[in-house]
């Protein structure tokens, strides 16, 4: 059976006391929270990763989403042909040969963009660039699809499936953890924790800060602008490897995983396009912020309320906060 | 100037259109041919890719079979993505080609919604078996479009029969929770009439939670329903959803056995590979799957031995597969019906077709003749309706394979049929149409 | 000089500016009068530019008021006091670069268009509903301020592709269709060679002359300031340390230390 | 020597005002005009009209309506789908619930509306703006699927939550085949397009302008942003609810919210920007790329397998589709960022100087 017998007798006994359990609302209010604050993780990695290619290149990439995508179908697809390959039976080598080639192929993707792309779009409007990601998009959704096909792929990496209960003894039945969820995150925080660092510690890092203050002062300082939109966009495509493979392994690697890029929009209007705190601070916040909407509000008003009250949060937010959570304010200068 | 390359390259491209006009696949006479609107690509590709396989190959099927009574079958895909305007374009595009479509299929039910009204005037009869608009099964409204075999009505009922099994009949369904989870959109939301129906006959309590598209997002679903702890849960997902539900459920700890889900719900690519999917269960429209029926296994032989197959080898007798397979055959057996009116071995019109698809009448001896004794049971269509019996079977997932829960459940026309004639008379007013008379069901 | 300077028409009262912690104004007090031409002088970062932005309503004081004709304003609203006639041009250009010469000018013309949005919809050229006319009223007029700023030949070229010369006079023009009564300049000559300068004070001196508008202007060029003006306010790190006519400026003690950088 | 203004003398403000100043040009557009109403249907068969004219024409209504905004006002909008979708549903309301609306009537008030939903969605604008104002819009396009998903009165209470529409019919004439839609759609766009041009020449289309290029400077002129930025968003809107109640009325016939999805609000995006931004012209002309090439693409790429002995599946064509257009927006952007409309009127600069090539 897919449920150890002990796990169901959890949900056996809550749903037997569902009516009326001393400290059940309280329970489920932890248990919306937490889950509210998990799937803020990962909208926080996304958003990273606008943030990211926004500071160092004024791009707002409307890519991420399919990167993701990308990232996850190759991550899936190679961990299913490795083994076949290279003639060897181990799963976690599977994986880990797969993610070395998902990333490579991700920085090989960085470098063409920039080559190709960015390069040729220097100093053009944002609303170009915009689109030019958007074109980019197609094209990297149709070249993921043509190469590694269009069906549900699994990416499986060991993280666990069933659900565990904390804190029984303050509450009747306890409060549901999905272990999943807290090791997606627990990646997550530690991906943005090893990216502070790379950031605050490294050569490279100080110069993509340089970059993101002030284009042309990193160039007359001798920083190649170039170069480090290529690192920006592999950093980037490396996030969106992490995401996509936290997500394919929750969800399944299908082309819907593009549409994760719309969940992390309202994190960086709330947090600030150029803000890395921001972007983890408001993934937080719209995380909770969707759960307990929908939860709490969603039955009243039919339901499906999320994806908008994420927006609208945000919206409410910047009428009050122009420039988001942990941005600059800009004064018009004349 | 920048410009130059653009303006050869513009004229590249005239070059190439003008090339496209020129008949890309020419048409021969004594052949039937059918249009296929499919969705290999996009959210809706795993669901879609299967479906679209045994179609394609039914036809080349009956093609190595010699044809319809000798009249070749032409087929020619046109990819919408699940898109509805993709779809009209493609409608367009293959109505006219290799001297006229003979049905459309629209596998989908936004496509459908677009064409109930486009087809008629087109005189091109829809075929829309197990899904499509519910109220469509009243012939005398909708006298071109075709629900054969059954609905999403059907199915909602069949589902909530095959639940009640589980209790020990409908009457053991008051006071009871069930939770519909439902894709949002027109298919999702067509289990909410029936289902509502019978909650308030049996009394039990019943509760809608929408999964906004494509359905990758259901933590908070999955929370309410926790908090709201349902005896049973319909899932009435579509593509990638359905797989994220079942995930969802193991996360949330809400027992896989207590799901039933319904034919778009109830593939292989929904549970394959999930190791919580074990224990859920979908009621299927019929055919289920059947990997070992004697159809399938006439493919694997006389298609897939030969290197004629359109997919992988291990798809032939999915549940979607079948599916295609499925409605391929109305299509051809309405116009082999046809045929023994309008003149055996001759190329129908979309015409003659309909009166073919409006009376059908397949029973054991014809479906032995197509092979398909262990897979469907008998129906006939008329006039009036267009549906015919509606048979569905429940099927559980094991692990590895879908295996048969139930006996034949058919959907009670008792409680449809009120709904269908209300829905179509209120489409009927709306669109000023009035009921087809006898003497039209003789056309 | 022969024309006539009237009584006080803008008198700016203890103006306090803010960024934040930076001051950039503090307690700033001057007057210009009817038909005068005055200057506002001082080094880079003096906030010449801030007190022209407080007059028009682009930042707020947060202490003083500015008197406009009798009335009393804490803060400005830029609508009003282009209503009320101060019309502005700008230190860095700041034209509506992908709009031509004409459609520049005609901006400045918006305020008094009546048609409103309905009547420019259906704009005919057989007179219904009065859009068209109006329009070409509005052209005339703006016809002759392309005529006495002599530039013509540009009138249907986008902004973008003039030179910085042309664009300064596009952009006086611009505040020029207003029919201002009061003329905000901010250095009008920047960046501009001999010849160029000649020809904008010139323009300056023709609209203080011909229109009787009264003009504020900062300007770097002291040659240029003390030649025009009629009086001069000396600003230096958001204070005032000097108003008077130009004779008097240049003999101001504390004006030559914040130019000169030492005690004399 | 064809294209030539020499010798066309204007002598009053008018003739110089007048929206084809060149005597060429005006005989050019009565030409397309005659062409567009009286050659095409003689020419044209039902697949073109259907399949690529009228959605050619309803788009590029809708692309006209995003230009305004975008384009001239200068503020992005990743939610002109939903506005287009609040025109064809409250245009659906008002033909289905009030007896005897006409079905001009209809379409307006769906327009109507939608200027409504659009002015109430550009409030952010006047405190944010680029790309935050372009994901605050995606709040538009999320709220109101969910509107027209969830709330039953919007569909007048379908069980399926589709929408369907019949019997089209202006002043007795019923709009049935699809060359009397074509004409339909095309008269429509011709007003519409007329009146854009109008607006967009004259002082509202001026604030717009000045608001986008230089904002501060417009305000100091005595121009209001919020008047400005909200009269773009209600204009915009209402051309682009006009479309949306044609898209559904007369395109799709029936149709359900995710007929107006995020797809489209990016589509539409993409016409504006292919097609120039700031350019009325140019809305025909992206609309014509977006709707034209892919058709021609998934219907190329099989023809040029086939020439070179392969058989493509539809799955691969339709990836390959994808790629192709993905790439050649970003070669269009890299190779002409301002449009296809900058592109026509750079080949018209040179016919003016030619033979002379400065």
């Amino acid at each position: 059976m897919a449920e150890a017998p002990g796990k169901r007798t959890h949900w056996d006994f809550n749903w037997r006391s569902a009516n009326g359990f001393k400290g059940g609302t309280m329970a489920f209010f932890l248990e919306t929270l937490l889950g509210g604050l998990m799937a803020g993780m990962l909208y926080s990695l996304v958003a990273l990763g606008f943030v990211l290619i926004f500071k160092a290149s004024g791009v707002f990439n409307f890519a991420q989403g399919a990167m993701v995508l990308f990232a996850a179908l190759a991550m899936a697809r190679f961990a299913e042909w490795a083994p076949a390959w290279f003639g060897f039976e181990s799963k976690f080598l599977a994986n880990l040969i797969a993610f070395a080639l998902a990333a490579a192929l991700m920085f090989v993707l960085a470098w063409l963009i920039e080559r190709l792309v960015l390069r040729h779009l220097v100093n053009q409007e944002a609303a170009t660039l915009l689109m030019a990601t958007l074109g980019i998009t197609y094209f990297i959704d149709g070249l993921g699809q043509t190469i590694f096909g269009s069906d549900i792929y699994r990416i499986d990496v060991g993280m666990p499936k069933d659900p565990a209960f904390v804190l029984e003894s303050v509450f009747e039945g306890g409060v549901l953890v999905n272990l999943e969820d807290v090791y997606a995150a627990c990646l997550a925080a530690l991906l943005v924790a090893l990216l502070s660092l790379f950031f605050q510690k490294t050569v490279t890092g100080r110069a993509l800060r340089a970059v993101a203050d002030d284009h042309q002062a990193a160039q007359s300082i001798g920083i190649p602008l170039n170069g480090i939109w290529v690192v920006v966009w592999c950093v980037a495509g490396i996030v969106a490897l992490v995401a996509g493979i936290i997500w394919g392994s929750k969800l399944g690697v299908q082309f819907s995983l593009t549409t994760v890029a719309l969940r992390a929009l309202p994190v960086i209007i709330l947090g600030g396009l150029t803000s890395v705190p921001g972007a983890i601070i408001g993934g937080l916040i719209i995380g909770v912020g969707e759960k307990l909407s929908e939860v709490y509000l969603g039955p009243y008003i039919g339901g499906g309320i999320e994806i908008w009250f994420a927006y609208a949060l945000a919206l409410v937010f910047l009428l009050f906060r122009p420039q988001g959570l942990f941005g600059e304010k800009i004064i018009d200068r004349v | 100037m920048k410009a130059r390359p653009l303006i050869r390259s513009t004229a590249l491209v005239a070059a190439m259109c003008g090339m496209l006009a020129a008949p890309s696949a020419f048409a021969q006479p004594k052949e039937q041919f059918f249009p296929l609107l499919t969705f290999r690509t996009g959210p809706y590709a795993p669901s879609g890719t299967p479906w679209a396989n045994g179609f394609v190959d039914y036809f080349k099927l009956v093609n190595e079979r010699g044809g319809i009574n000798g009249v070749k079958i032409l087929w020619e895909e046109c990819e919408t993505g699940y898109a509805t305007d993709r779809g009209v374009e493609c409608y367009e595009r293959l109505k006219g080609k290799h001297g006229g479509a003979t049905v459309f299929q629209t596998m989908s039910t936004g496509i459908t919604f677009a064409l109930t009204e486009k087809a008629p005037q087109d005189g091109i009869p829809i075929l829309t078996p197990g899904y499509g608009l519910s109220e469509s099964a009243d012939g005398s409204v909708f006298k071109w479009s075709f629900p054969i075999a059954g609905t999403h009505w059907a199915s909602a009922d069949t589902q909530l029969q095959y639940v009640a099994g589980k209790v020990g009949g409908l009457d053991k369904l008051k006071g009871k929770k069930i939770t519909l989870l439902y894709h949002d959109s027109p298919y999702g939301k067509e289990a909410i009439p029936v289902l509502t129906k019978r909650a308030q006959m049996h009394g039990f309590e019943l509760s809608m939670i929408p999964v906004p598209h494509p359905g990758l997002e259901q933590k908070s679903a999955w929370l309410r329903i926790r908090q709201t702890r349902p005896d049973f849960v319909l899932l009435w997902g579509w593509g990638v959803m359905n797989s994220t539900a079942i995930k969802e459920a193991q996360a949330t700890g809400y027992p896989r056995t207590k799901m039933v889900g319904v034919w778009p719900s109830g593939s292989e690519s929904d549970v394959k590979g999930i190791d919580g999917a074990e224990g859920y269960s979908a009621v299927l429209i019929q055919p289920g799957p059947g990997a070992k029926s004697k159809i399938a296994q006439e493919v694997l032989r006389v298609l897939h031995a030969n290197g004629k197959g359109s997919g992988p080898k291990e798809e032939v007798g999915e549940a979607l597969y079948m599916r295609g397979l499925m409605n391929a055959m109305f299509a051809v057996e309405g116009v082999r019906r046809a045929q023994e009116r309008f003149g055996m071995g001759k190329v129908m019109t979309p015409a003659q077709a309909r009166w073919g698809y409006e009376n059908l009448n397949f029973d054991a001896k014809k479906i032995e003749a197509a092979g398909l004794e262990d897979v469907i049971r008998p129906f006939a269509t008329s006039c009036t309706d267009h549906m015919g019996p509606s048979w569905a079977r429940a099927y559980k997932w094991d692990g590895k394979e879908w295996q048969l829960d139930s006996d034949w459940l058919k959907a009670d026309m008792s409680i449809l049929e009120p709904m269908v004639k209300a829905a179509a008379s209120r489409y009927a007013a709306e669109k000023k149409i009035t009921a087809r008379s006898p003497q039209d069901c003789e056309s | 000089m022969s024309k006539k300077i009237g009584d006080v028409i803008l008198d700016v009262q203890n103006i306090s500016l803010r960024f934040g912690g930076v001051k950039a104004l503090t307690d700033i007090s001057f007057n210009v009068r009817e038909r005068e031409i005055r200057s506002i002088i001082g080094p880079n970062g003096a906030g010449k530019s801030s007190m022209l932005n407080c007059i028009n309503g682009v930042y707020q004081p947060q202490e003083g008021s500015i008197v406009f004709r009798g009335q009393t304003f804490s803060q400005m609203n830029s609508r009003q006091v282009a209503e009320m006639g101060i019309a502005r041009t700008f230190q860095n250009l700041a034209l509506f670069k992908g709009m031509s010469v004409v459609d520049n000018i005609m901006t400045g013309r918006n305020l008094r268009i009546k048609s409103n949005l309905f009547m420019q919809a259906i704009r005919n050229p057989f007179g219904i509903g009065g859009a068209q006319r109006e329009e070409e009223q509005h052209r005339e007029f703006v016809e002759h301020i392309i005529d006495f700023l002599e530039i013509q030949a540009y009138r249907k070229t986008p902004v973008g592709q003039l030179s910085y010369g042309l664009q300064k006079r596009v952009d006086l023009g611009r505040a020029l269709a207003m029919e201002p009564k009061v003329l905000l300049l901010d250095e009008p000559m920047a960046g501009m060679n001999l010849e160029e300068k000649q020809d904008m004070s010139r323009f300056i001196l023709d609209v203080n002359d011909e229109f009787g508008t009264t003009v504020v202007l900062i300007e770097h060029d002291m040659g240029v300031v003390m030649d025009i003006s009629d009086r001069v306010v000396v600003l230096d790190y958001g204070r005032k340390i000097g108003d008077g006519t130009p004779e008097e400026v240049r003999s101001n003690d504390e004006v030559i230390r914040a130019y000169l950088g030492t005690t004399n | 020597m064809i294209y030539q203004e020499n010798g066309q003398l204007k002598i009053s403000y008018r003739a110089d005002q007048q929206i084809f100043p060149i005597l060429q040009d005006r005989w050019a557009v009565l030409a397309i005009l005659a062409l567009a109403f009286a050659g095409i249907p003689m020419l044209a068969d039902e697949y073109l009209f259907r399949a690529i004219l009228i959605p050619f024409l309803i788009l590029s209504l809708a692309a006209i309506g995003v230009n305004i905004l975008v384009g001239y006002c200068g503020q992005i909008s990743m939610g002109s789908g939903a506005f287009m979708a609040v025109g064809a549903y409250m245009a659906y309301n008002a033909y289905v619930r009030i007896d005897a609306m006409p079905l001009i009537g209809a379409l307006l008030v769906g327009g109507a509306s939608a200027t409504l939903v659009g002015m109430f969605f550009g409030i952010p604008s006047l405190r944010v703006k680029g790309l935050y104002l372009a994901v605050a819009t995606l709040a538009a396009q999320f709220f109101c699927d969910w509107a027209f998903l969830r709330i039953g009165w919007f569909t007048n209470n379908s069980s399926s939550g589709s929408v369907s529409v019949s019997n089209l019919d202006v002043l007795g004439w019923t709009v049935s085949s699809p060359l009397e839609k074509y004409l339909f759609c095309l008269s429509f766009v011709v007003v519409f397009a007329l009146i854009a041009k109008n607006l967009v020449r004259s002082a509202i289309g001026r604030e717009w302008m000045a608001i986008r290029d230089m904002d501060v400077a417009a305000t100091v002129i005595g121009i209001r942003p919020m008047y400005a930025k909200l009269s773009a968003f209600a204009v915009s809107s209402f051309i682009v609810g006009v479309a949306g109640a044609l898209w559904g009325f007369v395109h799709l016939g029936a149709w359900e919210p995710s007929a107006f999805s995020i797809d489209r609000s990016f589509q539409l995006l993409f016409m504006v920007i292919i097609g120039g931004m700031g350019s009325i012209m140019g809305s025909f002309f992206g609309a014509a790329f977006i709707v034209v090439l892919p058709i021609v693409l998934s219907q190329l790429v099989p023809a040029l397998g086939a020439l070179v002995g392969l058989s493509i599946s539809t799955a691969a064509v339709s990836h390959i589709e994808a790629m192709v257009f993905g790439a050649l927006i970003v070669w269009f952007l890299i190779v002409e960022p301002h449009g296809l409309a900058k592109l026509w009127s750079t080949g018209k600069q040179k016919l003016r100087v030619w033979p002379f090539p400065h």
